[in-house]
């Protein structure tokens, strides 16, 4: 890898771009475009489909597409993660078979890690991956998989050796979603949205070239693309609005948005939408009532708290220090604050906190804050999990005594499940 | 009784809590409240011919059985445990008691006989808009006609309002206070709609009048009696929800008793443990506060508005504490359409601000509260 | 023990009471008296000092020793715990010597129970006691002694056996504090009271006789007397005010009453005197402020459910139905109650909660219930172990693993104490 | 630099820890609290001379180094850390303040340089009564005398009031606006009286003048000079606070690492660890707020008024949340007065209502609360 300026590599887009972009090309088109010249993805290797820049140059390249107008590769979802996972991990058959479908965007992907049994556990996974004339037969049930149903890959965490200690007898998979042995099952919350999905796996097939690194290293691996989405939580799941340019790709690209963020219109909601207790106390003429501005300000008080230690995190690791407590305090506040602001939204509401739907004055926002505000403390790691961590990673306290991870994962004892 | 209950009292809760569990598990809670009319006709007819549970607080004059609010009481905690879809909170513990506190001896032996037996399902108007129960948010004014009066305007937030027969409708009289007036449901000068409710196990509407005729209340002259009815009502609920948070509570603790993680029960971590003594702690003060509030109105204490008041506004923060920790010790299960614990979970939250938030009622306890409380 | 009814037992006491009680006979001399009348301790064996009544009945004497204005038997501090321990396990060496002291009041004992290495864990106890030349010599350090300093015998906690597992070395002693191997020292605590003491022993004697019970049994005799201790906490720490008559014997028993209860003054100051809550809003002016309305109501809120829930588990006792869980959660629920008001209070005392002593406009009270509060969730059992305590044996929660009680107790890592 | 220090403060707040670690243990804070002047003169002089601290936010043509109040509040949250016992916030943050604020260019020359120095101790007299800071709750009046003005009435809860050598009192002019006016504490008609303080940690007393002469700093016409005076020692107290709560925060975590329990480290149960985590969540929210807030002010944010409220009401509720978990933590031994955590307790307690407690600041959030804060 030869070394480049910031000035070189931003003439060097520029040119690309002046060369080929064109808003009416189709998306699809384009992206093929990207795979060939390098462009979409300049951090892949240059083998395969990138240019091989340093991470930390794509901001620069970000940049001038942003500067043109110009759309980049697909980037949203698990295929990132795949990606990531199958470069680090794959075997160049995987490489050549999937890496143009993630980047282009053509072929979807989905993450079959968690496990109806074992919850925050996610080493516990169950799921059976067995070897017979020379494939691997999968029986199991996956839950909390966003977008299973549109998928066309997964990366599977599967059971291959069941002598193994828990971490140890774990292989990862990718998995080919369209097969009979695959159901995919939506999995309604309580607030009446289907973010996600349970999958159930009866006899379905992996050929033996699809398993990724060494058999029983499947939780290393996991744990790999677990860091990469923790890394792009950010990015990945931002509210990406697209552009409202008229032209082909656009239009294009915004469905493709649309499809990805569908399972994500409520999370706004369930961090109890802290930005519009004001603007609702005075719609609800009770912005003046002392003991209501009470909870308001009590709620504000953590949340902007919060928000700032958030950038205080940020600003820390921007400067190259290393990284204090701030930043890992974050999933946990988020917690606390949407918890208040849920209590603090029913107090503004008053008697319509009652009510749902088109009767909610705020057209439904505050309803779905109501009921969905539970999910933050829950989804991505339990505030318990998240304790757990602080105490033991930040704090440096003992670890709880294990009695699961010294004797073989069959003596474990474990959650049966239906 | 503010301590303990009969032998009575405590055989009537053991065959009211067989028979919800009986006839209102969670699959039947789960189809009612899909429906429009939210609750089951045929159910209804049996809790009130041989249960005789709308009788309860009802006058022996009039049909009724005579106990007391305590009574009333038990029978809302077991129907809040069960999430009961029924409207027997709007009718009996709302209508019911509106017409016992503010009719005269003839309106009463008129009218409670009906709700007794089940046959007459009432409901209360009282809310207007977004303002609340509070006497003072409330504006309608009934205006004379004749011997009657017309009512003329759109409440709000009425609890099984589209199931009633009969309707009492708080509005102001001629003099500025507060009356109840009956209205006959079927008047074609009322009109209702559904109210998309947050907890669909207990059904809303609102309820418009146009010049509707109706008949005033007599026996009480100030907003007493609307204060009473409040009283009541407030007791009551704070029982449902006591209930409600005893049964979140009891499901929470036996699901982590069942589920391993990391190879451990999830009800051996300290932390699970001690979230369990909290929620037993918070339930049991409620409960506490709810039995005395009920006892404190049959025992006509002067402070009775005050304590009522206090046990709403905790069990308003104990309830909907506990569904917190309920969902969040069931794990991402728990956020789920399919585990039964949103179903409380969403009562707890409309609970919450019905009949007052735990603010308001603070303040309520405050203004009413006894020097030897 | 023949049967005797309430009639009979009302009538022998009124006739006592006539022929013997002369309140301006000296206290000592009138307790001598009923040592040997068995009038003073009727449900102490008929043989010790006592009349052999069943302890149900001893009630009924006194409430005709109160008629009558007699004052009766010693029976305040520890002393109480002393005469059950020793007529349950002592010899009859040990009752000989000890009990007419005890209930007289000529004598004063004080509990050497816990340690300052080991806290909540009571059966921690590392203090030892070695036999030598016929005589067990203790070394070791306790903590939270009440009334130390002015203690004739003690009740001694202290470990025979390092070999024997945590729960079984333990031994029980009656210990002379009045010889030079024993060092009182007051504790003073954050709100300025000492209620305490440590006691420091180096090479302190204890007589072979004096040693209660099996050796090795220490632990099973501590526990009933911590049983006898949380069944008369009621009765013996409660605020006796005595009686202000003039005569000789009320104004020796004043003076007694006085020294006993000198420690305790505090004590309603840590419950957080929720009591004193809408007195002190109007005396500071501020009843009317919505806020702090809102604080006294959430205070007054759990403080009178608690109340009442107290007041339940008492009426399901007392009408004999088995105690449900009421009964368990009071000492955790006086916690949340103090914490509440210790803020309520601050907020209500405004700038002058910043003060103390005469400055503070209640006489002192407010500024020392904000320093006070914070013992109510540690004396007695911590809040932790009331959590414990209320998950196991309420809930029936599983135990949390030990890894203290399965080992010699010398081989159990503790704390080094200085 | 809301988020984060240049390394020059980071290499002063280092300094200066350093230094109040070895000068400032609880050994020297337990001797200075116990005596009547309750600091050490030498330490204070090493402090002005050697570290120039007194010279931190006043102007360089003042003899002062000209920094911001970001600077100021390290300062204030390493002598909070340390509980170090100090005029430092009754004469720099609160008097010397008060004349940067509101004093004319001629005033600001003729005092601060001795504030800068250290040689001037300064306090702020403010509070009536009962009354707290507020500007509404200050009532004392100054009357015109010839060209100065003669003060009368007592001021109370006034921070170092024995010590200082110059007072600073709020009072109103004759056209009803709060003026700061100067006054010679040595002025026979100035009468000081301690007031016995629940944090011995920091002195208070009340001062008394009888027709006292006094001279009005002129160079602000309105109460914001008063109101700057108190956004600048808010953010000042709440960088105080949650260097005391990270303190307590860190002792308790050292004593729980360090004491076993049942066999094991205290610092290994579950509840423990978690508690632990909610500290650290809760200190390092509060030291967020308390960072932003002296920040907002140095950049002139229109909305800084209403985050230092914040700030100090986070601060109130995290400093007295950490010390009361800090002493649970401890067990038995935390209650003693040998063990240091009632040290910080006392002053976490004090300053929960020092310049107004979290309701009054959360309030003053509100009516400051800027749309895009």
């Amino acid at each position: 890898m030869t070394e480049i300026t910031e000035n070189e590599l931003r003439s060097q887009v520029r040119e690309y771009l002046k060369a080929n972009w064109d808003p009416n090309r189709g998306l699809a088109e384009w992206r093929e475009m990207l795979a060939e010249s390098g462009w979409g993805m300049p951090h892949w290797p240059k083998d395969w489909l990138g240019r091989g820049l340093p991470l930390g140059m794509t901001a620069i390249v970000d940049e001038e597409f942003n500067k043109f107008g110009a759309v980049g590769a697909a980037k949203m979802g698990i295929r990132v993660l795949a990606a990531a996972t199958i470069l680090e991990h794959g075997t160049d058959l995987q490489k050549e078979k999937y890496l143009k479908g993630i980047m282009t965007g053509t072929e979807t992907w989905c993450q079959l890690f968690s496990e109806p049994g074992s919850g925050s556990d996610l080493a516990g996974a169950a799921t059976r991956a067995d070897f017979k004339d020379g494939k691997w037969i999968i029986n199991g049930q996956k839950v909390w998989t966003t977008s299973a149903h549109h998928a066309d890959y997964a990366l599977l965490l599967a059971r291959t050796d069941w002598d193994a200690v828990k971490h140890k007898g774990l292989s990862y998979f990718i998995l080919d979603m369209h097969q009979p042995g695959v159901q995919v099952h939506q999995l309604k919350q309580m607030n009446g949205h289907a973010s996600f999905n349970q999958v159930f796996m009866t006899d379905a097939v992996v050929e033996a070239n699809m398993q990724v690194g060494e058999l029983g290293e499947g939780w290393k691996i996991a744990t790999t693309t677990l860091m990469h989405e923790r890394r792009g939580a950010d990015s990945a799941r931002r509210y990406e609005s697209g552009t409202d340019r008229p032209e082909r790709i656009y239009e294009e690209e915004r469905q493709e948005i649309a499809t990805v963020m569908a399972p994500y219109t409520w999370y706004p909601q369930r961090t109890g939408r802290v930005d519009l207790l004001v603007e609702r106390a005075k719609a609800m003429g009770v912005w003046d009532d002392p003991d209501i501005r009470q909870d308001i300000a009590k709620t504000l008080t953590i949340a902007k708290s919060a928000e700032w230690t958030a950038r205080r995190a940020r600003a820390a690791s921007q400067a190259g220090k290393p990284q204090g407590p701030e930043g890992s305090i974050g999933k946990l506040a988020a917690s606390i604050v949407a918890r208040s602001a849920n209590l603090t939204h029913t107090k503004i509401a008053g008697p319509n906190a009652m009510l749902t739907g088109d009767e909610d004055e705020a057209g439904g926002v505050v309803a779905e804050i109501l009921v969905s505000t539970p999910a933050i403390s829950i989804a991505g790691g339990t505030d318990e999990i998240q304790r757990n961590i602080i105490s033991e990673r930040i704090l440096k306290m003992p670890k709880e005594n294990r009695t699961d991870t010294d004797r073989p994962f069959r003596d474990v004892p474990r959650n049966q499940v239906g | 009784m503010k301590f303990s209950f009969s032998e009575e009292q405590d055989e009537f809760r053991t065959a009211l809590r067989r028979f919800l569990q009986a006839k209102s598990p969670t699959t039947e809670v789960r189809k009612q409240m899909q429906m429009d009319q939210g609750y089951d006709p045929g159910l209804w007819r049996q809790m009130c011919e041989e249960l005789a549970l709308a009788s309860l607080h009802i006058p022996e004059e009039c049909g009724g059985a005579g106990f007391g609010i305590a009574d009333l009481a038990i029978a809302c905690e077991e129907m809040g445990r069960a999430l009961l879809c029924s409207p027997y909170f709007g009718s009996v513990v709302l209508a019911a008691t509106a017409i016992r506190e503010a009719g005269s001896d003839d309106q009463k032996r008129h009218f409670l006989p009906g709700f007794a037996s089940g046959e007459t399902i009432g409901a209360l108007c009282a809310v207007e808009g977004r303002g609340g129960w509070a006497a003072d948010s409330i504006s309608m004014s009934a205006e004379k006609s004749g011997d009657a009066f017309q009512l003329t305007g759109t409440k709000s937030h009425v609890v099984d309002g589209m199931t009633a027969s009969l309707l009492v409708v708080v509005a102001r009289k001629p003099d500025g206070a507060l009356g109840m007036f009956i209205v006959d449901a079927s008047d074609n000068t009322v009109s209702r709609k559904p109210q998309n409710s947050m907890d669909p196990t207990r059904k809303l509407s609102t309820v418009s009048f146009a010049k509707t005729p109706a008949v005033l209340l007599t026996a009480d002259n100030s907003n007493e009696a609307y204060e009473r009815t409040l009283d009541i009502a407030l007791a009551c609920l704070a029982s449902e929800m006591v209930g409600g948070a005893e049964r979140l509570r009891e499901d929470a603790l036996e699901y982590v008793s069942m589920r391993m993680q990391f190879g451990r029960s999830i009800a051996s971590f300290q932390v699970t443990k001690h979230k369990a003594a909290d929620m037993l702690l918070d339930v049991e003060l409620a409960k506490s506060a709810a039995y005395y509030a009920a006892a404190a109105i049959d025992d006509g204490d002067t402070d009775a508005r005050g304590v009522v008041a206090l046990a709403k506004a905790g069990a308003s923060d104990a309830y909907i504490q506990t569904a917190v920790h309920a969902v969040q010790m069931h794990g991402g299960i728990g956020f789920t359409y399919d585990n039964d614990t949103h179903l409380w979970f969403k009562r707890a939250k409309a609970s919450e601000v019905f009949l007052g938030d735990a603010n308001q009622n603070r303040e309520r306890m405050l203004q009413n509260w006894g020097d030897n409380s």
